[in-house]
């Protein structure tokens, strides 16, 4: 066991845990007075639920003993055999408990970046029912996948912290809840608006204080990698943020602080797979495309009609796969020799083998969560009853109010 | 000169004001209220204790407008404003002594 | 007895105020409400959406005084909030049947 | 018809409503106000600045009722906001010309 | 001196720094809005004051040198011999002054614990004299007794992180506290509601958040051990968010947000003390039961009729006690071979050593505070006059206003 | 490499980086509702913007090898040659990485800073030209100066962490700005009073939270100095809160949740220089002062008449010439053996140097702001016109409004 490297994975641990509640406040300056209350719980009750969940049987399902490179084994459930010892299999000097917890705190905020996009009309009840469903048959196995021994990471795809794992298979979900639960309320005819900017840009702040947890932490031991993946990190969200208030001055006649928090994500989401493997410039240019391609993206919705309250496929979604075929193309040996290089470093084939990782984690993220919003619609509901989203979900769904200033 | 004063639902904000505007109002000015009534209120809960509030948020329009528009008014914000559930709320009409416009000292009609 | 209700712009508050204050009136009440009139609103943007939005932040000042008192009132409150751009606000006059004071339970003219 | 206007210290919303409940009055509308009085306001300090702040929170409290239920409305009202202290506020009365009920369309004393 | 060591211990103890004004946010959002800085600043100032008596002579109270097991020597007035060489006694492989401080933090937030039962109504004076003299004449010899070389720490009794010294101790001072300055006007007939929920959810998670520095910072070494606690403490703090809201939700149809951050605190106290010695299962159990325990808690206020105001007793006592005979129930050499067996691994006695400490914490505290209260009482009254408590707090004592929306 | 110096300095970065919405939402509350946003964007863009200039020229112009003492060469253009080794002149013991990006959110919050001073005024695109070019020809060549190679630090001027780079700088670059831009409309006539005093009081918290990393990374090592430097900001930041509201209790009749948390930061400021020179006690007494010096400070702007709208010069500058000279008087070679004796231990000649430091610090950045200011002014004009003022930053500027709630 390394004192050094522990160190550093529980500090990076509390920092991901404190992204959550991050989450929490990004998503809940967004929505409507009415429903922050209700916004911030789904992504608070995430810390919960999911936690548990993730000790119960999610960390098996997703680092037990690989059954056929899909799916973890039981071995792990209820942490059997997850001590203080550092497990052989994984990050070999720390203990597996700072393994397991760092892996959990991914896990919870997964599921809670899913929520911006049926803000301010999901029930609760049919939201906890969901998330523990998701965790359960899209998370683990696609965090098995990719990081657990399965087919994913053996093709050699690259995601250094979790450009699938987290970002694509949350922005998919995100696409088929916009679908299944429809849109708002009076969407595309009333207008809304963000209630409190200043809470956005307070959870932007912890988000990216928490992605150098995220990002540097994936490493699993503090070394030049870590620095490097630290520094891609702080580049990229950097750059995306003034790519974006840059663009939208452009269309629009004024940078927004929306769009520089906006930005500040999609930048972080974009960089996410990458970061251990490219260098600070190309983290530059992934970094800066990242933040236009999002500002486009969000559009999406309103040329498609569907509702993304909050932008997930949008920033999760689209930042999630340009993230993951950038690294195709600006991966390099020479930041990470256990890595692959890509396109840019003279090998095409990455790009294709992140190509494919793409489409294989948005197709299964999408398909199953679309079926699993439908078995949960069908059961309980997903959607609170009209008069409850008018009167919103703070006071419909958990009986508070917000303010009462 | 009357003054007409809607209180209504928050969310018919934006369609009564379209309606007025029709009616070639130029001017409103609006306030957020709580209101009592016969629309019952909600339950709060803080750490067990709950209360129950009565007060329901609630929007007043106060429109100064010429005598001779009063009916079409009257007629033209019941219909934005109506949704036939208890809390739809209530016009009332008041007198008027002078209006007087601070930019110009214009007053009466042409201040309106 | 009048009510005089002064709707103008939020920074203009305090001039008002002090013009009141000194032709010798001792209360008045303030509330914050939000104007659709000639002066145009602004756009907002929020992720790409552009929002117009009509409503400017108003006071309106609400002063009961005698009847006596109205010219100067009038006068004084327009020298106060004019500043000759659109939007400066409007001012209404009420007629007022009573006044009590709640401390004292006076009422009429002693009560204002 | 008339319009009570009363417009008394905050905490005092509650026990007012209760008075005007037991009148079997059903409906009310209440708006947070800032008032200027003979009550003095309060001192801030921010970083070494000093400001006078001279209004006080207030709530206005406005009632529709039949003219016969006014002095009973006027004296209930008077028992429960009274304190004695100064700042309990005033009541005013004005003169109501029509009342219409949104939801049905009613009008007059039946709107109420 | 440990590099590793010592950056885990510099690291917790900031994050046990930060939780002070997360207690500020998540206190201060209960309170109504007229109250709400004069809340904030009774947390917020313990940063400045308890900082200068732990210096001065609070730390050589709790950590000089063991006079008859009851109090520590003045050998360490003024930081006197606390340098940067290790202490042979504490922490031997961390600089004596990094154990200091991050000892300091306990004692900063522990006072600011007990200014929720007295919220919207002290005197900002009283309660600067209050708290000096309560540091002084309650913290100091508790902290000695039980991590200073004193009898209750001697006789056997565990407490990880400060079941005792914090929460027990501040819980019964807030008992006494509220007993004395008597309920706030109109308690029992005006509505008291949180005037800002997502401030409260915010503290709540800068508390969560920190309580990793608190916990498994306890370790005082990097190690498997303090990974255990960093793991413990999460799952607490899950379970009891869940079990909270969930009893709430049969309770009163609805769970609610402030449900949440009150389980996942009433989650993060009750595994204080055992953080250390139990395993994640146990963590689970006592999480869960910690939920349940203070929610039922916070009822008792109503039953006897005094006016905790933010429920200091029911979460932080209550949730303290049940922590600490839990210790006695799930401790496990296994998890910690330093520690012992608890009852149900074998070893009755250790239940009973935690009651007598439990009981010697309770009656000292509540006892002491209870005579302190009443002598500040006479010196310079507790209470502001009625006027100031109709005006609030921030006025009348602070003559400032929170918002000016 | 060091395992944990290399972790530690990770997180001090990531503390450093955190600081700088910290202080977005510090300076943030203090300003009208009106102006929250267009504040809390000058602070937050610099986390984009600044993270370019200092990767593509800033780093190297500060580190880059010496020209004449002056200047960094541009040897580390683009970071070029800057990777996952140490670098041989800075910080030995990490990935030359971490060096870098710890000294990049240093240059990030050193603008953020002046914003106060022209806050609720000033037009983004202006500010936005400003800061570029201030980084380059103030910050850089400033920071070389010091930790550089350059003659400051080579005439043995002490500055542990930033006292004249970071404070003294940016306090007279504030003074220049507030000069410049002049007053704001309605200055000495209306009040100006914070909007939002707990916003204040969580950006004061996160300020401090974030200073740790600030003046203890800046040991560059985990070791016993880096230890000391964390104990001295503590007691700095306390001792300073007090003092502040103690004399405003004198002078206003109260204490105040603004003073105090202008009192922390006042302390912070004051500490900074000296933090790894010192001792606690001697910390105690710099805060202490600095508390008091800063009190005073603010009041020069309403003797002056110049409109410093958030006190940086009061704060900042007066705060970091305190701390430069007090680091004079009271460094030791006991604390740190690397540095060098102040007058209080017979070597009067360093109160000279650090004398003539303060002075080439503050007629430089004064000068050189100054001009840029004018510069920048004669382009595109520094100031909104009179309608977008009254209407304020945030609508006229961003489209936005903070708060709908
Ligand atoms: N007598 C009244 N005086 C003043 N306001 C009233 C009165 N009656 C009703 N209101 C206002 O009208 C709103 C709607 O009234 P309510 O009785 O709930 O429904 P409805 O108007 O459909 O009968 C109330 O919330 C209140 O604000
Ligand atoms: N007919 C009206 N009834 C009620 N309020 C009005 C009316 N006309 C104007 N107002 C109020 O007066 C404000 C200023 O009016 P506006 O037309 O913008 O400018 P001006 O008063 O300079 O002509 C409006 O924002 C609105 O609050
Ligand atoms: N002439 C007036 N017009 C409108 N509002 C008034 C007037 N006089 C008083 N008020 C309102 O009544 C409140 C209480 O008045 P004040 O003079 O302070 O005490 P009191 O009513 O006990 O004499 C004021 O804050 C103000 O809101």
């Amino acid at each position: 066991m390394n004192g050094a490297d522990t160190v550093f994975i529980l500090v990076s641990a509390a920092l991901v845990m404190f992204m959550t509640p991050g989450l929490a406040l990004f998503y809940g300056g967004m929505t409507r007075s009415k429903n922050v209350l209700g916004t911030i719980m789904q992504s608070f009750i995430c810390l919960g639920i999911i936690t548990l969940v993730w000790i119960l049987w999610g960390y098996s399902l997703s680092f037990g003993k690989d059954i056929g490179g899909l799916i973890g084994g039981l071995n792990f459930i209820g942490l059997k055999g997850v001590g203080m010892e550092p497990s052989p299999d994984y990050a070999s000097t720390i203990p597996h408990l700072a393994f397991m917890i760092f892996q959990g705190m991914f896990a919870i905020i997964t599921p809670a970046l899913i929520t911006g996009a049926f803000a301010e009309r999901m029930k609760f009840s049919a939201f906890l029912l969901f998330t523990i469903l998701w965790t359960t048959i899209v998370y683990s196995p696609l965090c098995h996948w990719v990081w657990g021994g399965g087919w994913m990471g053996a093709m050699g795809a690259l995601d250094f912290a979790g450009g699938a794992v987290v970002h694509m298979s949350s922005g998919s979900a995100a696409l088929a809840a916009a679908l299944v639960i429809g849109p708002r309320r009076g969407f595309g005819k009333r207008s809304f608006v963000p209630h409190n900017l200043p809470m956005t840009l307070t959870g932007a702040a912890i988000l990216w204080f928490g992605w150098f947890g995220f990002n540097a932490g994936s490493a699993l031991a503090i070394n030049g990698l870590a620095a490097n993946a630290f520094v891609t990190t702080h580049i990229a969200a950097a750059a995306a943020a003034v790519s974006w208030i840059f663009i939208e001055w452009m269309h629009h006649g004024k940078p927004t602080t929306l769009g520089l928090a906006s930005g500040a994500v999609a930048g972080l989401v974009a960089i996410t797979p990458a970061a251990g493997f490219v260098g600070p410039l190309s983290a530059l240019v992934i970094g800066f495309a990242g933040g236009i391609i999002c500002f486009y993206g969000i559009h999406l919705k309103s040329k498609f009609g569907y509702d993304d309250s909050l932008d997930v496929v949008g920033i999760h979604g689209l930042g999630g796969v340009w993230g993951a075929l950038a690294t195709g193309l600006f991966a390099s040996k020479m930041i990470n020799p256990d890595g692959a290089n890509g396109l840019f470093f003279g090998n095409p084939s990455q790009l294709w083998i992140q190509f494919v990782s793409v489409v294989a984690t948005c197709v299964f993220s999408f398909v199953a969560s679309f079926v699993l919003l439908k078995i949960v619609d069908s059961i309980i509901g997903l959607r609170v009853n009209d008069e409850d989203e008018e009167q919103g979900l703070d006071l419909s769904e958990h009986s508070e109010r917000a303010y009462q200033l | 000169m009357k003054k007409v004063e809607i209180i209504t639902r928050p969310f018919k904000l934006d369609e009564v004001k379209e309606s007025l505007t029709k009616l070639g109002i130029k001017g409103m000015t609006v306030t957020e209220v709580k209101g009592f009534g016969r629309q019952r209120g909600h339950k709060e809960v803080y750490r067990g204790a709950e209360y129950q509030v009565d007060f329901m948020p609630k929007v007043k329009i106060e429109v100064v407008i010429e005598e001779t528009l009063l009916p079409e008014v009257l007629q033209a914000v019941q219909e934005a404003a109506r949704t036939g559930k208890v809390g739809d709320g209530k016009i009332f009409v008041f007198p008027v002594d002078d209006v007087i416009r601070i930019r110009t000292g214009e007053s009466g009609r042409e201040a309106i």
